[in-house]
């Protein structure tokens, strides 16, 4: 019982959250909306014992790309009114419309399959954070690792796209302008 | 010393491409002819060295290109092809001799020779897919030619020529996988020999579905009606050379691959095609005839004319017996002299006055009358004048076609009355009346580059029209062969009598002096 | 006697070959004594070749080479001397060697001297291939050598758009006999197998009587264009734009004739086909009549005598299509006599009156022209068929086999014929050499022919007079070796009689109409008003006919199926199909314009169309599953 | 009633509606990121969900490394955002549309 | 509680991850390098990921042997799959990445290259794309994807104008909507099977005799949606015009040739099983996305202005070609791919090669864009090999023989006509037509126009030894590749076969 409502009411909030995300034009509610319907969202992790995945949420979402957006925000200076010109918004809707009804009308109908086993199963009474973590560790060991590439990748590419080294544009200029800055460069030095 | 004649006969003008690269712009033109007259000088050894008596491939060369696939390089000659080869390397060398003041000119003769290249390749192939190489690598020589060098309207007919060719020889590349595809369903190994897939019977609606897919191919470029359309505008914009090989030599290649390839492998389905077929070359000979007739740029009444000697052609390939046959294969090297040379007569006048209006021109017998002549000798060919080449391959053929229709070959024979109309309303037009128009009046008559060109062919219409037994014999030996092969695939009732067995033949035709 | 052979037919090859390589020079009077010494030679050899016929030789047949030969096709350069062809072998060779000579004298100014003579030993040449060769394919080499010469000699004054125009209308309408020429050749070759006469004549007793008329009406066809049949008959008064000699050569004695030459060639299957024959011999009869009244009325000097030209061939055709193929055969041979006599007398009269055609112009000439008048008057005597001149024994001898097969109504238009030919032929001679001199309002100023020009002549008119005469019997009894020895004889002596002198008579009369009416001509105007004389005058409408009918129709087909068919329909749709492709891309690229939104919502929507296939197939399944 | 698996998966469904309608309707390209990250957020229920209803734990997994993705797309994209932005002065996508056709 | 986990280390083979690792090594040291010491010239940094990438395909060769001799090797928990399409890929991957970062050796400085980050996230993106078709788990994929993608819009984006901040947004945000999809049609799989493991979810699908098909097509959908933007599939194929003409010539041919690879193969893994089982539903929507790819793909780039955007159309239409193969599906379809592919990549090469080498940095007055056509006028008449070049490229584009991808396309046809596609082998040769006009409209201004610029070296503004050496290489591989084929074709269709595929 507790969990029906519990899913009908975090429903209800992340619908409403992701919608004034989506349709506001304040970016400052958008923003706020969107952290908040992340926040919300980590309650159906709880409420689907995946801890875990749930603290990760709170601290990836909320703490790290909610900050980064933010800063976002403040740099592209949308904090104020956006003024967005939509254009045939009746296209839109109607394609999600069409996308959400497909999918929902298919979604309705209850799975029938026996073959569904667990290969990786949740053992009672190991904690969520630990099973993970063994999971994690053994069969998506690769996978990890990978994602530690991917976040390197992106840490590079944050730095170089948004450091000063974009600043000026190689490709713009003339050779000879690149070797004046470039000499200018090194007496600065 | 024949082992390898025919590669070396292929790739020998390529090469020799190649390395004009570095000849200096002004000894080009020696280098080109010399090249070229070694190339026909090879061409000769290899005439020479050709065995009339032997039934099949000459000269044959095998070589593994993609043997996962089957594909492999395999060249080989027969009577048909020869003298087709003879007839490219001819015209490549009076060519690039008789070439006048071009802008650019070793650009020019550089991509004569890869021309050649692809010419000769094509008749000696023996592989469906090697055949196809040197049949699309063509286009492109002869793309740059006309675009190149053409007039106004040059790069709209280059484009055409290629993309319409190249639209119609796909369609017969996937007709060829097929092939390919029912051989390793029969054999279990893939193959693109041509030589392989004669032994092929295939069931009579396969080879219909085949046939179609091959025509589309080989009928855009001999053109047949109604994919003739892009001819006109190459031929009408293409430089003189483009013009005289186009007609001489790649428009051949539509009519060789008829022979080569749908008559033995499709039997059943070439007799099945035969009278759409031979109503289509009715269409093309009356009808492309007429609008010769109508033509105001004396460029594009040859070309048009082209056209409507090819109709006779594509008829006496689908004569199906040996007469027929070999009057179209006899008729193709024919035609290749006298249109090429028709084109190089337009080319003289035009290198004078730069233009082909038949309304600039008017009594130039009487300013040129060595060119009038020599005009006048050809369109006479052209209109197929008995001991000129031309008479034996379109008698040949009418009388091959004969046998198979009636009422078609009286239609199909109207080319003799509509030819000759076109052709002497053209010549009459041009070379008689007075002079009216004052630029003609100092017009210098053919000079020695020129008649170096001319005088061979003319000659060679003379000769080939009052003794055709050293080019006749070969052929008729190997469409023979041709013909009994399709006589024993043939499946239908209908094709075993439609296509008569001619070694039976042979036998009563013994005693017939 | 194959060397006489070899020298008979070459020797005109290599005048011309030797002339032509002058061709484009000036005028070298040494071409023409080449030429006309080697046809000399020609003439020289094949009279000894007939000697060597007449002497009871048998016919020399040889074998030069090999032409074509594929599959079961065989033919090759095969000649054949027998009595047939060495007749024909020396009327052409007498004539043409005639008219070489005349025609140094008679092309002295002429600025394409060596080009004339070049085409005109071609022209030789072409007619010995034709009536030498052993087989049906060296004949259509000659068929079509002698319509090649005869478009250049028609034409040879090229820079007369008429004469151009005219050669060229020859060439095309002998090409559309021809078409039926070489369709006779492949009913020939696919039912016997050989283009041989020989086994072609030996084969045809075996055919279907259906292919055997089939093979002679294509045949025949072919005999229409070169001998200008109706309906191609319209040519040969058009040919006469060319040089008088060629008229006298190929439009008179030789080409012309070639039809006849056929037919009576292929007599072993005419005889078969009597029907067929009877055909021949009724177009025959209506061509003679027909032309004989174009004749009668033409203000054109060689048109007249073409269109007599053209009523003789009628009346040759007669007698072969009746048979009598050395009748025919006879009267080919004196009308070359006659008839290239008075085309070099006309020829004559056009030099001195400087190239005037119109007789109405002239009159009075005996004065000046005194040899020509004797000739041309010979030669019209003997057309009109007067004892004892050639005329009458070879054309009343076809009267008498009309008369003699029953067929009476085309005796009867024979008969007719003959009285508008002589009508016709001495109208000429009357306006020309009689009355006043109508030429000095003109100008003109008339003289006689060179002595050597009338010279020359003199062969042909000794032969207008004796060749009926003196020839008649051993003729007959040369050519009947191998054609059917018929004799035509009217059994009974009076009918005979009156038919003679009745013919006589009547030609006689017509002779005499024709002096009294035209020796002091005016130009009748209220008769020129006449319907009938306009029919005549315009040759019954027919070119006019063809003209419109036919000519404007092609050139206007031609014209239709250039710019709209070929360029409108056949050509556009090519072009349209290309540019369909390439505006659905103009149309369509702007789908990328450059948004992002839009971009994403492309994708978007591609999901979601495949997300509503995926449902409308599940439906589908579900359906047809459940 | 009883929450099922179907009640995640529309729910699951609807917000990634939500993020589609926001990707094809925003032009401010930060707020347009926004909707990715619903998206993908959207995407991660479900497989919390049927991770939970299968007990297996891959779903959850899916779920981390989706985090981990849509985290460094934040990264690069803002970064992308920041060179644009000081390129042009503006992170309005309708500005962008100098490559068209 | 969890017991504790006894893993061999041998079981693990490691050695499955030895490529990637490389790679991601080489990319690692060429960081160290830079903070070590700053400012080096950017040849050394091709040099260092030229060696590692040589150190890569010794490894890949190792595989090859492996291969033959073992049959499919699986590591890491099964995460990792080395079968024949895995060394395959990897393969064309890290040969193709060999052959285009030497274009970066440019004789004008370009400022992408003058970064060592540049090299590093090149080395990054390669081992991304190597484990993402070395896996057939789809959470490998989907982070191997992401690795690669988020490096390569930093790449595009560090060539730094605004042309290619342009196309590295939009090709981030849609890449953004398609890894949305993708973890959807993911999620949908695994509530399907309970798996995310490719032959795990065909088996699971097959033993229920696709009972939920309607969940099956949900799920298919998205997945066709996602690698149908990698792939640029019509209408998921917007991004690709943008996107090339934006970054440089180099990248842009790269881009035209490895992602799609690395794509085709993880399409082949998950598709191919799902096309055998006889869904109608996939083979109809793959027939129609393939015909439309070709075809739309061929008519828009027939009104393209600028070569570039012409060549990322024409990508565009070879993809949909050779996605062909995944819809016949058979062996030799799946060679076909491979060798297609394999001489697309030398193609594609010459040709963005010879872009790159006339790219100048100030466009010319009236010039909207980095390669109109007009640019290339006349070339036959100041440039006549870069003229020659140029056009043997185009003509192996179009498919003349005897040009490398000429085999390609024969192969790919023929095994259209072998897997009983006729009508579709016909689409494949008129699509072949189609592009011929395009691709003949520029031999057309290069050998038929009159030169707009006289100035000789304009045209080679950016070459340099390197450039011309690559680009001799293509013309090389391109005009020989007949002999090429044959042991090429061989050895893919053995590895293919061998894979089961």
């Amino acid at each position: 019982m507790f969990e029906t409502i519990a899913f009908y009411l975090f429903a209800l909030l992340t619908v409403v959250m992701f919608s004034i995300t989506v349709f506001t034009r304040q970016a400052l509610y958008a923003l706020t909306a969107l952290a908040a319907g992340m926040i919300f969202i980590s309650a159906f992790y709880f409420l689907l014992g995946a801890d875990f995945l749930g603290a990760v949420q709170i601290i990836v979402y909320t703490g790290a790309v909610m900050a980064l957006y933010a800063f976002g925000m403040m740099f592209f200076d949308t904090t104020r009114h956006v003024n967005e010109h939509g254009r045939s918004p009746q296209i839109v809707f109607l394609l999600s419309g069409m996308a959400a009804l497909l999918i929902v009308v298919i979604f309705v109908t209850p799975i029938v399959s026996e073959n569904v086993t667990a290969r990786y199963p949740v053992l009672e009474g190991v904690g969520n954070a630990q099973a993970v973590g063994m999971v994690l560790f053994t069969k998506y060991l690769v996978p990890f690792e990978v994602a530690a590439v991917m976040l390197l990748v992106a840490m590079v590419a944050g730095i170089v796209l948004a450091g000063k080294k974009m600043d000026k544009s190689l490709t713009l200029m003339e050779e000879e302008e690149i070797e004046l800055s470039k000499q200018s460069q090194e007496k600065a030095v | 010393m024949f082992d390898n004649i025919l590669s070396i006969l292929v790739f020998f003008p390529a090469l020799a491409a190649l390395l004009g690269f570095v000849v200096e712009k002004g000894s080009i033109r020696a280098y080109g002819i010399a090249v070229a007259a070694i190339e026909f000088a090879l061409s000769l050894v290899l005439w020479y060295g050709y065995d009339a008596s032997v039934v099949g491939m000459q000269f044959m060369e095998s070589l593994p290109l993609i043997s996962a696939f089957g594909i492999h390089y395999l060249v080989g000659i027969d009577g048909i092809s020869l003298f087709i080869i003879v007839l490219a390397t001819f015209f490549t060398l009076i060519g690039i001799a008789s070439l006048g003041e071009v802008n650019r000119i070793k650009d020019m003769i550089l991509t004569l020779l890869f021309l050649e290249m692809t010419m000769v390749g094509v008749f000696v192939a023996l592989d469906a897919v090697v055949f196809y190489i040197f049949w699309e690598l063509s286009l492109v020589p002869m793309l740059y030619i006309i675009g190149a060098w053409g007039g106004p309207l040059r790069i709209y007919a280059s484009i055409k020529f290629f993309l319409y060719t190249f639209t119609g020889s796909l369609i017969m590349l996937v007709g060829m996988l097929f092939m390919a595809y029912f051989y390793h369903q029969a054999t279990g190994v893939w193959s693109f020999s041509i030589l392989e897939w004669y032994r092929l019977v295939l069931p009579e609606n396969l080879q219909i579905w085949l046939f179609v897919a091959f025509f589309f191919g080989f009928a855009i470029k001999v053109p047949m009606f109604p994919f003739h359309t892009w001819l006109p505008y190459a031929h009408g914009q293409a430089p003189t050379i483009g013009s005289v090989i186009l007609a001489a030599i790649l428009l051949k290649m539509g009519t060789y691959a008829f022979v080569r390839f749908s008559l033995p492998m499709f039997p059943d389905a070439s007799v099945f095609f035969m009278v759409p077929i031979a109503v289509i070359s009715i269409i093309m000979i009356i009808y492309t005839a007429m609008v010769a007739y109508a033509q105001e740029d004396i460029k594009q009444v040859v070309a048009y004319s082209s056209v409507s000697h090819m109709g006779v052609i594509v008829l006496g390939t689908f004569a199906l017996n040996v007469e027929g046959i070999s009057g179209s294969v006899f008729l193709m090297i024919a035609h290749g002299v006298v249109s090429g040379a028709l084109f190089m007569l337009v080319g003289v006048y035009y290198d004078r006055r730069h233009t082909k209006l038949l309304s600039e021109m008017g009594g130039l017998a009487s300013v040129m009358p060595h060119y009038a002549t020599i005009f006048g000798i050809m369109v006479m060919a052209s209109a197929g004048m008995p001991l000129t080449i031309n008479f034996v391959g379109e008698f040949l053929s009418l009388l091959g076609f004969y046998k198979q229709s009636h009422i078609l070959t009286i239609l199909a024979g109207t080319a003799i009355i509509v030819g000759a109309i076109y052709m002497l309303a053209a010549f009459k037009k041009a070379f008689f009346g007075t002079v009216t128009n004052e630029a003609n009046r100092k017009l210098d008559d053919v000079n020695g580059r020129e008649l170096f060109a001319l005088v061979p062919l003319v000659l060679v219409t003379v000769w080939l029209g009052v003794y055709p037994k050293p080019v006749l014999e070969p052929i008729s030996n190997s469409v023979t062969s041709i013909v009994s092969l399709m006589h024993e695939k043939a499946i239908t009732p209908e094709a075993k009598e439609r296509i008569p067995n001619p070694m039976r033949q042979d036998a009563t035709a013994e005693g017939r002096h | 006697m194959e060397l006489y052979l070899y020298l008979a037919l070459f020797s005109p090859l290599a005048g011309s070959l030797i002339a032509a390589l002058f061709g484009a020079q000036p005028k070298t009077l040494f071409t023409g004594l080449l030429t006309s010494s080697l046809l000399g030679l020609s003439l020289v050899s094949s009279t000894v070749l007939l000697v060597h016929i007449l002497s009871g030789g048998s016919a020399v047949h040889v074998e030069m080479m090999t032409w074509m030969a594929t599959g079961d096709l065989y033919i090759p350069f095969g000649f054949l001397v027998d009595q047939v062809s060495v007749t024909m072998m020396m009327v052409v060779t007498v004539v043409s060697t005639v008219v070489h000579v005349y025609s140094i004298g008679y092309m002295h100014h002429d600025k394409g001297f060596n080009r004339f003579f070049s085409w005109l030993s071609a022209f030789v040449f072409s007619m010995m291939v034709l009536v030498m060769s052993d087989n049906f394919a060296g004949l259509f080499i000659g068929w079509e050598g002698v319509g090649l010469c005869s478009w250049a000699l028609i034409g040879f004054w090229y820079h007369k758009e008429s004469a151009s125009w005219a050669a060229n209308e020859a060439f095309i309408m002998n090409r559309i006999a021809d078409l039926g020429m070489l369709i006779g050749l492949f009913l020939i070759y696919w039912n016997v197998g050989s283009l041989q006469y020989d086994r072609f004549f030996e084969a045809v007793t075996l055919l279907d009587q259906s292919i055997l008329v089939m093979i002679g009406i294509f045949l025949f066809i072919g005999a229409m264009g070169k001998s200008a049949q109706f309906p191609l008959h319209t040519w040969l008064a058009d040919a006469m734009e060319g040089p008088t000699p060629v008229s006298a050569l190929i439009h008179a004695a030789t080409m012309v004739t070639a039809g006849v030459y056929l037919v009576v060639r292929a007599n072993p299957l005419y005889e078969m086909i009597p029907d067929v024959g009877y055909f021949i011999a009724s177009l025959g009869a209506f061509v003679a009549m027909f032309a004989a009244s174009m004749a009668l009325v033409n203000r054109d000097m060689k048109r007249i005598i073409a269109y007599s030209t053209l009523s003789q061939l009628g009346y040759m055709f007669v007698a072969a299509g009746l048979g009598a193929y050395w009748v025919a055969l006879f009267h080919l041979m004196a009308h070359a006599f006659f008839k290239a006599l008075l085309f070099l007398g006309a020829g004559n009269v056009m030099h001195s009156m400087s190239d005037e055609l119109d007789p109405f112009k002239m009159g009075g000439l005996k004065k000046s022209m005194k040899w020509t008048w004797i000739m041309m008057t010979l030669a019209s005597v003997a057309l009109a068929g007067i004892w004892p001149l050639a005329g009458f024994f070879s054309k009343d001898l076809i009267l008498e086999v009309a008369f003699v097969e029953h067929h009476y109504v085309l005796y009867t238009v024979l008969l007719l014929t003959a009285m508008l030919t002589a009508f016709y032929s001495f109208r000429l001679i009357a306006l020309i050499f009689h009355g006043e001199e109508r030429y000095k309002e003109y100008g003109s100023h008339p003289h006689e022919a060179y002595t050597f020009m009338l010279i020359a002549m003199s062969p042909l008119a000794l032969l207008a007079v004796i060749s009926g005469f003196v020839f008649k019997g051993s003729y007959f009894d040369m050519v009947t070796a191998v054609l059917p020895a018929t004799e035509y004889h009217v059994h009974s002596p009076i009918v005979f009689w009156i038919m003679v002198i009745g013919t006589q008579l009547l030609v006689g009369l017509a002779i005499a109409f024709a002096y009294k009416k035209y020796q002091n001509a005016k130009i009748d105007k209220v008769f020129e008003e006449r319907l009938c004389y306009k029919i005549l005058r315009n040759q019954y409408y027919i070119p006019d006919f063809y003209e419109e009918y036919i000519c404007k129709p092609y050139r206007e087909l031609s014209y239709v199926a250039w710019k709209q068919l070929d360029l409108r329909i056949v050509d556009a749709t090519v072009d349209g199909i290309a540019s369909l492709l390439y505006k659905t891309g103009e149309q369509t690229h702007t789908m990328q314009n450059g948004n992002l939104s839009t971009m994403l919502r492309w994708m978007v929507a591609g999901t979601v169309l495949l997300l509503a296939l995926g449902v409308a197939f599940t439906v589908g399944y579900s359906v047809v599953a459940g | 009633m009883e929450i099922t698996l179907t009640h995640y998966l529309v729910l699951s469904t609807l917000l990634f509606a939500i993020g589609l309608i926001g990707v094809m309707r925003r032009t401010n390209l930060l707020m347009l990121f926004f909707a990715t990250e619903i998206l993908l957020n959207a995407v991660n229920i479900g497989f919390a969900a049927i991770s939970r209803y299968y007990g297996d734990l891959t779903g959850q997994m899916f779920a981390f490394f989706v985090i981990a993705i849509a985290a460094s797309e934040v990264a690069v994209g803002l970064g992308l955002l920041i060179v644009w932005f000081k390129r042009s002065g503006g992170i309005d996508l309708t500005t962008m549309t100098s490559m068209k056709g | 509680m969890l017991e504790p986990v006894n893993i061999s280390l041998e079981s693990l083979n490691l050695v499955t991850l030895s490529p990637m690792l490389i790679a991601v090594v080489g990319a690692l040291s060429i960081l160290s390098i830079d903070l070590i010491r700053g400012g080096l010239h950017k040849s050394l940094y091709v040099m260092i990921s030229l060696l590692f990438l040589l150190l890569d395909l010794g490894a890949l060769l190792h595989f090859v042997d492996f291969f033959k001799a073992n049959g499919t090797m699986l590591g890491f928990f099964d995460v990792m799959l080395v079968d024949g399409l895995a060394v395959l890929s990897q393969l064309i991957i890290v040969i193709t990445s060999m052959l285009f970062i030497p274009l970066s050796l440019s004789s004008k400085r370009f400022h992408e290259y003058n970064y060592p980050e540049y090299y590093a996230l090149f080395l990054f993106m390669i081992s991304g794309f190597q484990f993402m078709v070395a896996t057939d788990n789809l959470i490998l994929i989907f982070v191997g994807l992401e690795t690669a993608s988020l490096a390569l819009y930093t790449l595009i984006a560090m060539h730094n104008r605004s042309k290619s901040f342009e196309a590295a947004v939009k090709y981030f945000t849609m890449g953004a909507l398609a890894a949305g999809f993708y973890a959807f049609g993911s999620m949908v799989f695994y509530a399907l099977t309970g798996s995310v493991e490719i032959n795990q979810i065909a088996t699971a699908l097959a033993a229920d005799g696709y009972s939920n098909i309607a969940y099956v097509l949900v799920a298919v959908g998205f997945m066709l949606a996602a690698f149908g933007f990698k792939l640029s599939l019509v209408p998921f194929h917007t991004w690709t015009p943008d996107v090339y003409e934006g970054s440089s010539a180099a990248l842009a041919g790269y881009m035209s040739i490895v992602p799609k690879i690395a794509a085709f193969v993880v399409a082949m893994r998950l598709f191919e099983v799902l096309v055998q089982s006889g869904v109608i539903w996939l083979e109809v929507v793959l027939y129609a996305g393939v015909v439309i790819t070709m075809t739309a793909a061929n008519i828009w780039a027939l009104v393209q202005t600028d070569v570039k955007r012409m060549l990322a159309y024409s990508s565009i239409s070879h993809a949909g070609f050779a996605m062909a193969a995944i819809l016949i599906g058979t062996t030799q379809s799946n060679s076909g791919l491979f060798l297609y592919w394999s001489l697309f990549v030398f193609t594609n090469l010459g040709a963005f090669a010879m872009l790159w080498v006339n790219r100048q940095k100030t466009l010319l007055p009236g010039q909207s864009s980095d390669h109109p056509y007009e640019k290339f006028a006349g070339l036959v008449r100041t440039m006549p090999m870069a003229a020659v070049l140029m056009a043997l490229f185009m003509l192996s584009l179009a498919g003349i023989p005897p040009f490398g991808l000429f085999w390609g396309k024969l192969y790919m046809i023929g095994s259209a006509v072998s897997g009983g596609y006729t009508v579709l082998a016909l689409i494949m040769a008129l699509n072949s037509a189609i592009a011929g006009y395009y691709y003949l409209k520029l031999i057309v201004y290069m050998f038929m126009k009159e030169p707009q610029v006289s100035q000789k070296n304009f045209y080679m503004i950016n070459a340099s030894l390197s450039l011309k050496s690559i680009i001799g290489l293509a013309a090389v591989v391109t005009i020989f590749s007949v002999i090429l084929v044959n042991p090429l074709l061989e050895f893919i269709t053995a590895m293919v076969y061998n894979s089961g595929y």
